[in-house]
């Protein structure tokens, strides 16, 4: 038993980080490390670089144009990419509806939207959530009938995230409301251009507008955007959102922070010391860090399992449970390390071409509302609540 | 011990939730929020009317002799309404200032117009070095003349970008962290060299941040003792820990609330959310944490005229760390406990989680007055 | 509004000192203090010093013999006997069941039983608790029959504490199967030498032998030692669990705790400086001294209520929670601050008459068994999670 | 990266697994628990013959060439069973100083027989004073002649009850805490003026406490550099940090399995306890806790062999802060989720409750460590 990389995994690590440093500009760096929003355009160029270098949908097999990276190897890719600071790459397409496209699709559904999800050419957006079905995602009313050809959606979905960006949208939609509730269910692409399609921005208590309603009324969506069988989509919903999970730890991009946090630490002053020197501050910050090696030899530990071939089980519920809470806890200290300069708000210095003096340190602008914001990761993808209903019954048989 | 309300007392009460309750709803509060000044004049002057900006103030003051007490009453109602008018900035630390250091000449000038809405104040005592250091202070006053000349920054001035008078906390003497040599100055908003860069903060309320480039006071302008103004300043940043605490109070408890009532409403799996045990228990949770900052709060607040400092500074210590802890506590369970509707602008719920969050970092955080207890201790 | 004692609660506080002064052996004092063993000699003779300064019975009504203290009495007495080391009252006589007597019994229990509880020449013990019923109080199944002047009784009741001295013990016993759970409980009070109770001491992991098993094997109970209407016992049990509440945030107790723990990190050095400079303890210290403060005066506050004529409501709920999480928490970080001689086993030393060398720090033989043995209470007297059931059904309503 | 166990390694997994299980049933290790010895020499005359006692030294040694790896499987088995023989103390601490600093003559003379279960070692290191710290020693070696003299105490010396030899850790130049001038004495049970105070610890184990009246020992009882013997000490008891914390991953898990199952049969309010949602979300963080620990138990081990000696102390810290966070919370959980049963000594729980409890005490605390991996970072 050993630590190291193997050779081959030090070979593509080294690969990663030429790629980055010949592909990633110094203005996008700057942007990303400050928590600065990026635009639709800025995201979409990088996405299209990965996948010049071949570093893009790293999951997907070869046959559908992906290089099938090795578990170990997705992990030293999202490291890498997450400790340089590079954009967040938009999820939606790439790691989730196409895997289940790849999986479940028509051989049409696949010929018509892999290469275009591999080539970023549209932006997808995900139409599970509404506004009575939240955590209970199996309760979903948006209803569709079929007419001929074509399915008649109406109903709304909610929590879109960058709806107002989307080509796309995958839905879950019920069609057969006699049926029990997880059996009724379908999975449909729909173009966002189709007449009936509305989206409406909700703005978020950080003073973002990231996510959207999706109103859907009698919009027209042919049978041919059907994935799989009809009345079957709860099975490739579960399949969605298991694959989603794993990535939710985000220990790279944890890392990156704890990272920042430790600069600015070393910036800010406490009781005529940097907070870098402070007892109390290093040992909340040993405390952190510690919880993210744990995490981190945590999701090695799962990967090196899955390398070896064995199946995923309760391991994601698990990374997603302390994956969000590093992310919420690291998004705290860093909006504690900054002290009074938490409190002024300045939504246009998070924006693209803002150049007026900043209040206080320039990095403080962007501490709060990132707190603020965080507090979502434990609500989204299956609340916390949720992952420990999973556990007890699957794990623990309870 | 008495830890009852006088009737003057419980009538106040009465009648400052029940502004809170009516005349600030959440779309009235919303509405209040766009605005250009982020706070409502009408309000203001209605506080005015009823005594409310007077009535912690002696009598010879212009007051309605009140105390603590009283500004723990209003704070709280503010508190649940989240009221965004700036009595805290205004009454408790640049008025608190004033009622308990100014001479004749100085409260004469500022307190009636003050009491009557018709004068605004803000106390400016941190820097940008200085986190919750009341002691650590660059700013400069140099004698010159019969008067003074100051030059510095100060950061994060609540109620600043509305204040028509600043007490500024100056250096007079000693290095940037002594104990002795702070001094505070009366400095108007039209003052030559004064610059005021007002702005809104994360909780919908304002402050500014102060560049004061030569700025000339007279002598008349020296704010209670020169030299030691370190002992003035922590009795006033002490009121105002009292008064936030008091306001976390009112906010946690509305926070507690409606979530209990979110949760008897909202279903999923075909019940309501609150018959789930796990919600349930961290409900229980939260209104223990409401009830523990309540006893904290009064705490704190019946010990702001205890004589021996020490003692009235780690009371207030523990007060701010326990009201750090609950709403933390308070305020994150509840955005959960919502959900996704938890995290949108439109429901008060993260309102009401900003403002305490922000209420932590006012006048020093959990973790800082977790220390200056054991300091004190 | 003012924090400070009255006139009159003043004087009573200087009359508790007074008795404490001239009444209390500095030997009782210094077991007390090291968290050694009592006898039930050494209890009761303390009991009966209470007694005679009319300082016992704090709660009773003049008419029962009792001093009828107001709450900020009781409160005072409590932390003054608290914070001098003075034995633990045996509450299941004159905390427990005397209320009970009093309250519902009949005019010859209240002759015959109150005069001995307030002299301390009746041991009692609790008979609620079962094998098959520990949160689920209402669930117990020791059955009594009517037979003539008796109930016959035949059942086991166990962690009954101190049943090795007890000559009374009052039970809840099944005497209608038929009805409802909690309409078929009688309360009844039975002699300990009654034929057929046995007494089977239970060891727990702190190697202490203070809770039973009580085995009731065909027990003959003359009816007239029924307390109030046969079937109504639930109504008196549930009026005795809110009266045992009450008393369990055990403030002053803590307070003496967090003494002894500054005392000890007097003693105790770290990396080369004594415990009490440890910033790290400082720190972990300020943090308890603020709970405890909170917990102090929110009991105050409660009393104050009760002063007033309030009705208490959740109070006791809250303050059985935040009262045995303040004292586990204390009794680990004293187990914490004498490091490594929290692990030698000197049963023995926590016995009366032990007078070897002590391994280590005399002070540290009863830390590791103490913390132990307080995992208990979170268990006991309804454990906190029924607590939390109660506050969230009574309270908030859910 | 290969996290994979080699074949023999599995196999020695089954077999000490398959031991724990069979040999160390509850009623099986309360009877050696009751015994004077308090271990049972059968056992460890069973891991002497099954390799068991040998397997992490050199062949060179006697041993089967193993190494940390081997130690932690066995040490995790033991946890599983809460073994009694003192594995930790002969193997790990004593036969693990001498593997790694004695010279020829000093490992032939001990560790065949140590090996061959013949005979037993122990670490004597910690003092009354030191607490965790290893440089801390008051305890003085003087050069004598061509030997030296030993005076003074050592602290809760892990198996020293049973011990025939120990490694006494004195001071032979510098002060109390400086970090040069410790120096390793193999010092026999029988030498005179050794006082040895044997004594059983609250989680069944055994100790000693040391007295040591003008001991004289020879200058080959040295072992290791003179005067360098702290970074060997440091070593050694990373090791011992590695091997316990394995034994807490054992035990947790265990214990967390045994909370499980019964919750699924303990009926309260006429259902399984394991229905009501909020032991099953404590449940899943007993899992969550367990998980974490026995991935940092393996970041521990791995870290072993690490040349930079920073590197590796600052993992062990990491290893032994996760442990011990853990295992407050999954003893503490277990005990309260059994109620009234957990606190008794007839069920397994509180026993496992206690090691682990003490677990988190052996070579420093959660506390003590998190501070040494900042100071490390």
């Amino acid at each position: 038993m050993h630590l190291n990389l193997t050779r081959s995994q030090r070979a593509f690590q080294a690969r990663v980080r030429k790629f980055v440093d010949e592909n990633h500009p110094p203005e996008i760096r700057a942007k990303v490390e400050s928590g600065l929003k990026l635009g639709r355009a800025e995201t979409i160029a990088w996405q299209k670089k990965l996948h010049a270098a071949g570093l893009y949908a790293p999951a997907w097999p070869k046959q559908w144009g992906g290089p099938a990276l090795k578990p170990i190897e997705r992990y030293v890719l999202d490291r890498e990419l997450a400790l340089n600071s590079t954009p967040a790459l938009v999820p939606f397409g790439v790691t989730m509806v196409g895997p289940v496209i790849y999986t479940f699709g028509s051989q049409a559904q696949k010929d018509r939207f892999l290469p275009r999800i591999l080539n970023s050419d549209d932006w997808w957006c995900q139409g599970y959530s509404e506004p009575g079905s939240g955590s209970d995602l199996a309760s979903l009313k948006t209803r569709a009938v079929r007419e001929g050809d074509h399915y008649v959606v109406n109903g709304q979905k909610t929590w879109t995230t960058l709806a107002q960006y989307a080509d796309w949208i995958f839905c879950l939609v019920r069609t057969d409301p006699a049926a029990k509730q997880q059996e009724g269910i379908t999975f449909l692409l729909i173009d966002m251009k189709t007449p009936g399609v509305t989206v409406r921005p909700i703005v978020t208590m950080d003073g973002g507008a990231e996510i959207n309603d999706v109103f859907l009324d009698n919009v027209k969506v042919p049978v041919e955007n059907r994935v799989g069988e009809e009345n079957q989509g709860w099975t490739y919903a579960k399949f969605l959102l298991v694959n989603e999970r794993f990535g939710t730890a985000q220990v790279g991009r944890s890392q990156r922070q704890m990272l920042r946090l430790k600069q600015i630490a070393q910036s800010e002053i406490v009781g005529g010391r940097k907070l870098e020197e402070d007892e109390n501050f290093r040992l909340k910050l040993a405390k952190t860090e510690i919880e993210l090696l744990a995490l981190e030899y945590t999701e090695l530990r799962y990967l090196a399992q899955l390398d070896a071939g064995k199946q995923p089980g309760a391991e994601a519920n698990i990374l997603k449970i302390r994956g969000t809470q590093m992310q919420q806890n690291l998004s705290e200290l860093l909006m504690e390390a900054v002290g009074y300069y938490a409190n002024p708000s300045l939504p246009k210095a998070l924006e693209h071409g803002w150049n007026e003096e900043p209040i206080g340190p320039a990095y403080a602008a962007s501490l709060a509302p990132a707190y603020f914001n965080w507090r979502k990761s434990s609500i989204y993808g299956g609340s916390n609540e949720i992952q420990r209903n999973i556990l007890s019954k699957f794990v623990l048989g309870l | 011990m008495d830890l009852s309300l006088s009737e003057e007392q419980q009538l106040l009460k009465d009648q400052v939730e029940r502004f809170a309750r009516e005349a600030y709803a959440f779309e009235t509060r919303r509405r209040v929020l766009r605005s250009e000044a982020g706070f409502e004049p009408a309000h203001w002057k209605q506080f005015a009317e009823l005594g409310w900006l007077g009535v912690a103030f002696a009598e010879a003051d212009g007051g309605l002799g009140g105390g603590p007490v009283e500004t723990g009453i209003i704070m709280e109602a503010f508190g649940r309404g989240l009221v965004l008018e700036p009595f805290l900035p205004n009454v408790v630390l640049g008025g608190g200032a004033l009622a308990l250091a100014g001479d004749d000449a100085q409260k004469k000038a500022l307190l009636p117009d003050l009491i009557a809405g018709k004068t605004k104040l803000a106390l400016a005592y941190a820097e940008r070095q200085s986190r919750y250091d009341l002691a650590d202070c660059l700013t400069q006053a140099a004698a010159d003349g019969g008067g003074f000349v100051v030059s510095g920054h100060k950061a994060v001035v609540y109620g600043g970008n509305l204040a028509d008078h600043f007490v500024v906390v100056a250096r007079t003497k000693g290095n940037q962290r002594a104990k002795t040599g702070l001094s505070l100055f009366l400095v108007p908003r039209t003052a030559k060299g004064l610059t005021v860069r007002g702005y809104r903060t994360v909780d919908g309320l304002g402050a500014a941040d102060l560049a004061l480039d030569k700025v000339r006071v007279e002598k008349s302008a020296v704010l209670g003792p020169l030299d030691g103004g370190l002992a003035l300043l922590e009795r006033v940043v002490d009121h105002g820990i009292a008064a936030i605490c008091s306001e976390a109070v009112g906010a946690m408890a509305v926070l507690t609330d409606m979530t209990v009532q979110y949760s008897k409403t909202r279903k999923q799996f075909g019940r309501p959310i609150g018959g789930f045990q796990v919600l349930q228990h961290r409900m229980v949770d939260m209104t223990i944490a409401v009830e523990e900052a309540r006893s904290m709060a009064l705490y704190g607040t019946l010990h702001l005229d205890e004589r021996n400092a020490k003692t009235r500074k780690r009371a207030l210590s523990a007060t701010k760390v326990q009201i750090g802890r609950s709403a933390r506590l308070v305020g994150q369970e509840a955005v959960q406990i919502h959900g996704g509707m938890g995290m949108t602008d439109e429901l008060a719920v993260g309102h009401y989680f900003k403002r305490l969050t922000m209420i932590d970092v006012a006048f020093g955080n959990a973790d800082w007055h977790q220390r200056r207890f054991a300091d004190l201790s």
